[in-house]
């Protein structure tokens, strides 16, 4: 339990996809502009996290492991991903849509999002049995949701404030994120 | 080897089937022209436009929110395909329209029978033309001679009628015509149009403080063109909903059915009807914006003028940002007017639909606190509008009013209200006996919402009688039927407390009117020796509010504190039409510049201030035609003294919840009329302009 | 379309470089520019894949269905991606260690796929090629140039050469992820104060 | 249907060509990549465990398998002697594996040394493990026939201050080690014989 529970801080925290890892960076500055739309990216990012999460690991430990065949896991992981967006999100439009209206928007942006290709890619490495590869997938959403939340509440407040022009939007915007990294940097020695 | 093809032939396989079996299973209708546009981003999902992906943007596209150039990776090709798949030229200037604006044809009389050239320009080089109406159609069809698109035809009842598709707005008819009916204008021209002399204006036209063409969306009612009403009434005001529900309507006062003798159409109601029938629909009557022109104006302050200012403003392409104090859009219409008047559902649904034109807006910021004029406009704003209101309640400044138990209107009114909506815990601790002192809406809105909440003995203490309330009479009438007690021609002399420093009495000087004074009304004198005590445990002030304009000292140095004010601490305008401050680019309307006043009077400042905004941002002068109708100016030759041939009829009853069901909730409290009625009552309209009426037969 | 294949070639070199003007790939860009060479092999790597994602698109976008080419697209461009990452690990090991993850993730940069839809689907072969190697440069020249800033103020040295004087205590946070971002965004300002020019 | 049809047709085609081009393209370059891996991976630390050698230990070695992935093993010759192997073991860290070369004396079961080869610990913290001389050099010396702790867990192993984990992991690797020797010691000294007089394997490409 007390691994598991380690495994989360660092994965949320320490190991932040965005902030220590640079994953998933596109969105995180795409959709942070508002806070409606920060938080709808994160519950889809949680959501297909951790369902490409577990289909990548079962890709992996039953076909590419015992065939020999890890080099074509990029391949392999990306179509499955993309099918696997695709496919729920035309699931949730047509049976679920107060869901699709909250989530599906989202879905299309993640098949391209580098924090949940990486993850996966870093579940695979870390060798995480099945049990760890749901935890690390949910813990890493998570911290995404955190760090893209938090920043989209700076940025929603940043427009009030005084930005030299060349200064202004994106620019401003990595400059901010660099200085909540700097606040995720101290949780270095946490674990 | 074998097994690398194999598994990939396999993925493939499996993907490709999956999806294209999904495809058809999940598939929804949508808006083909999403598809369309989405075949034309990049397709990347990228994000970097800001919205949730390729269909995201493209589907903020199709509904006006992002522009065609959205799409950061496609290039200007694309952004060029994008526009062209909607109808508009991207970043292309708004194309100009013909309008006709007499649909009066044959109305007016003749004044001489001409039976020279039949041409418009030979028949009015006679006295202006045979017909009464100085600026009225002849009907000669001079404009549809001009058109060379073959745009203009004459309609049924001998007017021209443009088609608008083949109209290329080449002004060919504009010049053709030689009175004023033709006009050639863009869709922001006509937004941000205030009425003038020279227009075709009925009499209730030019009383409407926000100059919505009344005659024009009742009869569009009458045709059950029921969304045409809704884009005519959006013409001149976004917040048609509340405005059905709230305004005191004072164009009804002008109908010349009224003048008539008989009793005025129920024009407001037939705007409700409308507004409601959008929001019933279930599908909001799409909003046209014009192409960005990349200017930013900042909109301080989300209440009615803020909203109205912000709707036109984007309207005509500029960029705004609504600025809040308070934790929701809405302003007095949300704190200060009660739920049984307005349901906040109703008032939520109004401003989404504003926001979604592509408005942003910022809540719990407040003017001094967390920004400042200076730093908006040092981050980027080219112009700013104060659209404050009056939040700041004037004292009675008697012994005793700040004992336990005291409370203003607008005060007790926002706490309420904020802790209805569940945005914060402030509660007002509500006695059992309470006075509230004023004649106003406030102060009957304190008194509606305390019987709602369960108080048994609600008194209103006014100086003057019933007839000189300055409250809407249906409120005072609503607020007799629901047992409220009416002490009139009493001036509070002071404050009784207990040991506890808790309200327990308030004794008043009995009055008796005299002179009138300054306006019109008898100035009340107080009788000697009349004090007399009524026994009560909560008080509310509600005589009267300002702005509050303590942004001013905070900026202590900057030009902003040279902003003039007057002697009532509203916003001084060096016009009152064009709403323009002593600081050129900043702006004001609504309670903010003209004290407490109707939420109709700020809609129209809010257009009003909109048009000198976008005038400002051109680098135009900031100025109104010498021929604005403004304030209670009109034209003459349109207000009757008898309007001959008008059949009195029944005006359609305002149906409300019965008294004994509304003082225990604080639901809805009037409903809206029936389909039956509404286009009973649209019947009733005479259809009037400058001069022509509709007689009944 | 009036466009010669030169103009094609040059845009991507100043008017359309990522990921200052179009602000895409950022990923590799912060995660991997801590020393001028990372920063130039992960350019190189791109570029390599994205000349020859650009060239099949091209040759098969008139058999490729338009319902089913994002998803083509993306094989296309993982196949690319996997033959960079075992090239490089035959014949540049030590780069490849140091690029890591970000080797196959290449396969989700946004420039690739945001290529192939706008460009490459729609043009001949040889516009496609100049379109790639523009954009490839570009992005190799960006990346290399955020190296070579965070190299010297982080290390003191460029390419392993000392450069600052020996008085020089390094900068450590450049090197860092919080120093990427705002290294990062210190550069776009700057591009957008000589772009406004 | 038909462009259904055709929707799948192409994607399978364009997948499964893919997967022949991969494969070929793995096939030409395994031999490379082993080598590069070898190279640049284990080399390193081979050699400076093993320091001069009168035999080139990267040619000079031998695989065992117990069931799992095989375990190379790279002799070591002082003076025609073929005394020391070198083998690769994995703890784990504070983030993932940490792979550990490790060398002993065949004779007196002592560490030569160990040197770390792959790991992803915290750069200018976990990494020092790799980097700083004086860690691995402690272990130099030790029996292997022991397991390792690191002080704080009651062991010998100083750790390395603030990567504790880190530290623990390469004990962790260490131990490990020490199993497989004590488990394979008969073996391996009968096959460090054989690998140090057969020829150099041959040489691909």
């Amino acid at each position: 339990m007390g691994d598991y529970i380690e495994l989360i801080i660092a994965c949320i925290f320490v190991n932040n996809i965005l902030l220590a890892q640079f994953l998933g960076n596109c969105p995180f500055l795409g959709t942070s502009k508002k806070m409606e739309t920060a938080v709808g990216m994160s519950m889809a990012v949680i959501f297909v996290l951790v369902l490409a999460g577990v289909f990548t690991w079962c890709i992996n430990d039953w076909i590419l492991v015992p065939y020999g065949l890890e080099y074509l896991k990029t391949i392999s992981f990306i179509l499955v991903i993309a099918s696997l967006v695709q496919f729920v999100e035309m699931f949730l439009k047509k049976s679920i849509p107060a869901l699709y209206a909250g989530l599906g928007i989202f879905l299309p942006l993640i098949t391209t999002n580098c924090a949940v290709m990486g993850v996966c890619l870093i579940n695979i490495k870390s060798e995480y049995n099945f049990t760890m590869t749901l935890i690390s997938s949910f813990a890493y959403a998570a911290g995404f949701g955190l760090a893209l939340i938090l920043f989209a509440g700076v940025r929603e407040r940043i427009l009030l404030a005084r930005v030299p022009k060349p200064l202004q939007d994106t620019s401003i915007g990595l400059v901010t994120a660099g200085i909540i990294a700097l606040a995720f940097y101290t949780f270095k020695g946490m674990v | 080897m074998t097994e690398a093809i194999l598994l990939m032939l396999g993925i493939g396989a499996t993907c490709g089937l999956i999806l294209a079996v999904a495809s058809k299973v999940f598939y929804v209708y949508e808006d083909p022209r999403i598809a369309k546009i989405e075949g034309l981003l990049a397709g990347a999902n990228c994000g970097g436009c800001g919205f949730a992906g390729c269909s995201a943007a493209a589907q903020a596209v199709v509904e006006g929110i992002a522009p065609p150039s959205v799409c950061i990776v496609a290039g200007s090709e694309a952004a060029a395909q994008v526009g062209a798949v909607m109808g508009i030229e991207s970043s292309t200037a708004e194309p100009l329209r013909s309008y006709n604006n007499c649909d009066g044809g044959n109305r007016a009389a003749d004044r001489y029978f001409y039976s020279g050239i039949s041409g418009c320009r030979a028949a009015s080089a006679l006295y202006g033309g045979r017909r009464e109406c100085k600026i009225g159609c002849l009907g000669f069809g001079d404009c549809v001679k001009s058109c060379l698109f073959d745009a203009i035809k004459v309609g049924d009842n001998g007017y021209p009628v443009v088609d608008e598709d083949k109209c290329v707005g080449c002004g060919a008819c504009y010049s053709a015509c030689p009175k004023n009916i033709i006009e050639i204008k863009t869709v922001s021209q006509r937004l941000l149009h205030l009425n003038d002399e020279l227009d075709a204006l009925a009499p209730c036209r030019q009383r409407c403080p926000a100059q919505i063409d009344i005659p024009r969306y009742i009869s569009q009612i009458k045709k059950h063109d029921f969304e045409g009403a809704v884009r005519t009434i959006r013409e001149r005001n976004p917040l048609l909903l509340s405005c059905g529900r709230v305004c005191p309507h004072p164009c009804e006062d002008d109908c010349r059915r009224g003048v008539a003798d008989d009793e005025p159409v129920s024009i407001n109601q037939l705007k409700r009807f409308a507004a409601d029938y959008e929001m019933n629909s279930g599908s909001r009557v799409p909003v046209r914006c014009a192409p960005a022109t990349g200017k930013k104006v900042a909109v301080i302050g989300g209440g009615p003028a803020g909203l109205s200012c912000a709707f036109f403003l984007r309207r005509v392409g500029h960029d705004v940002t609504i600025f809040e104090a308070m934790p929701k859009l809405g302003g007095m219409i949300r704190y200060g007017i009660p739920e049984y008047r307005l349901p906040k559902k109703v008032l939520e649904w109004e401003i989404d639909g504003i926001l979604n034109l592509g408005i942003k807006a910022f809540t719990h910021v407040k003017l001094g606190t967390d920004i400042t004029v200076e730093s908006l406009k040092s981050s980027g704003f080219d112009a700013i509008f104060l659209g404050i209101g009056a939040w700041k309640d004037y004292g009675l400044g008697i012994e005793g009013d700040n004992l336990k138990g005291c409370y203003t209107g607008i005060d007790f009114l926002t706490k309420f209200s904020v802790n209805q909506q569940g945005d914060s815990k402030l509660t007002v601790p509500i006695g059992t006996k309470c006075a509230v002192v004023g004649g106003g809406n406030t102060a009957i809105d304190c008194v509606r919402t305390l019987v709602r909440l369960g108080v048994k003995d609600v008194y209103i203490v006014y100086r003057r009688t019933r007839k000189e309330m300055p409250a809407n009479m249906v409120e005072i009438e609503a607020a007799e039927h629901e047992g409220i007690k009416f002490i009139f021609l009493a001036a509070p002399n002071r404050v009784l407390g207990d040991d506890n420093g808790q309200v327990k009495g308030l004794e008043y000087l009995k009055m008796e009117l005299g002179e009138p004074d300054a306006s019109g009304r008898r100035r009340p004198v107080p009788v000697e020796g009349s004090e007399t005590v009524i026994e009560i445990d909560m008080l509310i002030t509600a005589i009267g509010q300002g702005p509050d304009i303590s942004f001013k000292d905070k900026e202590e140095g900057k030009r902003i504190s040279e902003l003039k004010t007057t002697r009532w601490d509203t916003i001084d305008s060096v016009d009152p039409i064009t709403l323009q401050s002593n600081i050129p680019y900043i702006f004001s309307a609504g309670d903010a510049a003209t004290g407490a006043s109707l939420v109709v009077e700020a809609i129209g400042g809010g257009r009003r201030a909109a048009r000198s905004i976008d005038l400002f941002l051109k680098g135009e002068p900031v100025v109104a035609a010498e021929s604005t109708l403004f304030g209670k100016k009109k034209i003459s030759e349109s207000i009757f003294k008898t309007v001959p041939g008008v059949k009195k009829t029944k005006r359609t009853p305002l149906p409300e919840l019965p008294v004994k069901e509304r003082i225990k909730s604080f639901v809805e409290a009037d409903l809206v009329i029936s389909e039956k009625d509404a286009i009973f009552e649209s019947g009733r309209c005479l259809s009037c302009c400058r001069l022509c009426y509709n007689q009944d037969q | 379309m009036a466009k010669t294949v030169a103009q094609e070639f040059i845009k991507g070199l100043w008017a359309e470089i990522p990921p200052f003007r179009l602000v895409l790939g950022l990923c590799p860009t912060l995660g991997v520019t801590t020393t001028v060479k990372n920063g130039i092999g992960m350019g190189v790597a791109t570029a390599f894949v994205l000349v020859c994602a650009n060239i099949l698109v091209s040759m098969l976008r008139n058999v490729i269905p338009a319902k089913v080419r994002i998803a083509c697209f993306i094989i296309i461009i993982a196949t690319f991606v996997t033959v960079v990452e075992l090239l490089m690990q035959a014949y540049a090991y030590a780069l490849f260690q140091t690029l890591g993850i970000f080797i196959p993730l290449i396969v989700v940069n946004c420039i690739l796929l945001g290529r192939a839809e706008a460009f490459a689907f729609k043009n001949p072969i040889i516009p496609s090629i100049a379109d790639g190697l523009g954009i490839g440069i570009g992005f190799t020249m960006a990346l290399g140039s955020i190296g070579a800033i965070r190299e010297l103020f982080g290390t003191g040295a460029i390419l392993g050469t000392q450069i600052m004087g020996s008085g020089y205590e390094p900068f450590a946070f450049f090197v860092q992820a919080p120093g990427a971002f705002i290294c990062l965004g210190l550069m776009l300002c700057l591009m957008n104060l000589v772009g406004s020019k | 249907m038909n462009e259904l049809v055709k929707m799948v047709v192409v994607l399978t085609i364009l997948s499964a060509s893919s997967g022949l081009i991969l494969a070929s393209v793995r096939d030409k370059t395994l031999d490379q990549i082993k080598f590069q891996q070898l190279v640049n991976e284990k080399a390193p630390a081979i050699k400076k465990i093993l320091g001069d050698t009168s035999n080139d230990p990267l040619t000079s070695k031998f695989e065992i398998s117990e069931g799992k992935a095989p375990i190379e093993f790279f002799v070591g010759s002082y003076g025609g002697d073929p005394n020391t192997v070198v083998f690769e073991t994995f703890g784990t860290g504070f983030d993932g594996k940490i792979g550990l070369m490790v060398g002993v004396n065949l004779e007196n079961d002592q560490i030569k040394g160990i040197g770390v080869t792959t790991h992803s610990e915290t750069p200018g913290i976990g990494s020092r493990a790799k980097t700083e001389p004086a860690f691995a050099a402690q272990f130099a010396g030790m029996d292997l026939n022991n397991s390792f702790k690191v002080k704080t867990d009651g062991g010998k192993v100083d750790a390395l201050s603030g990567a504790t984990y880190t530290s623990r992991g390469v004990c962790m690797a260490a131990t490990n080690a020490s199993e497989i020797y004590k488990r394979l010691k008969p073996q391996l000294i009968e096959k460090a014989k054989t690998a140090s007089n057969k020829p150099a394997p041959k040489e691909k490409e």
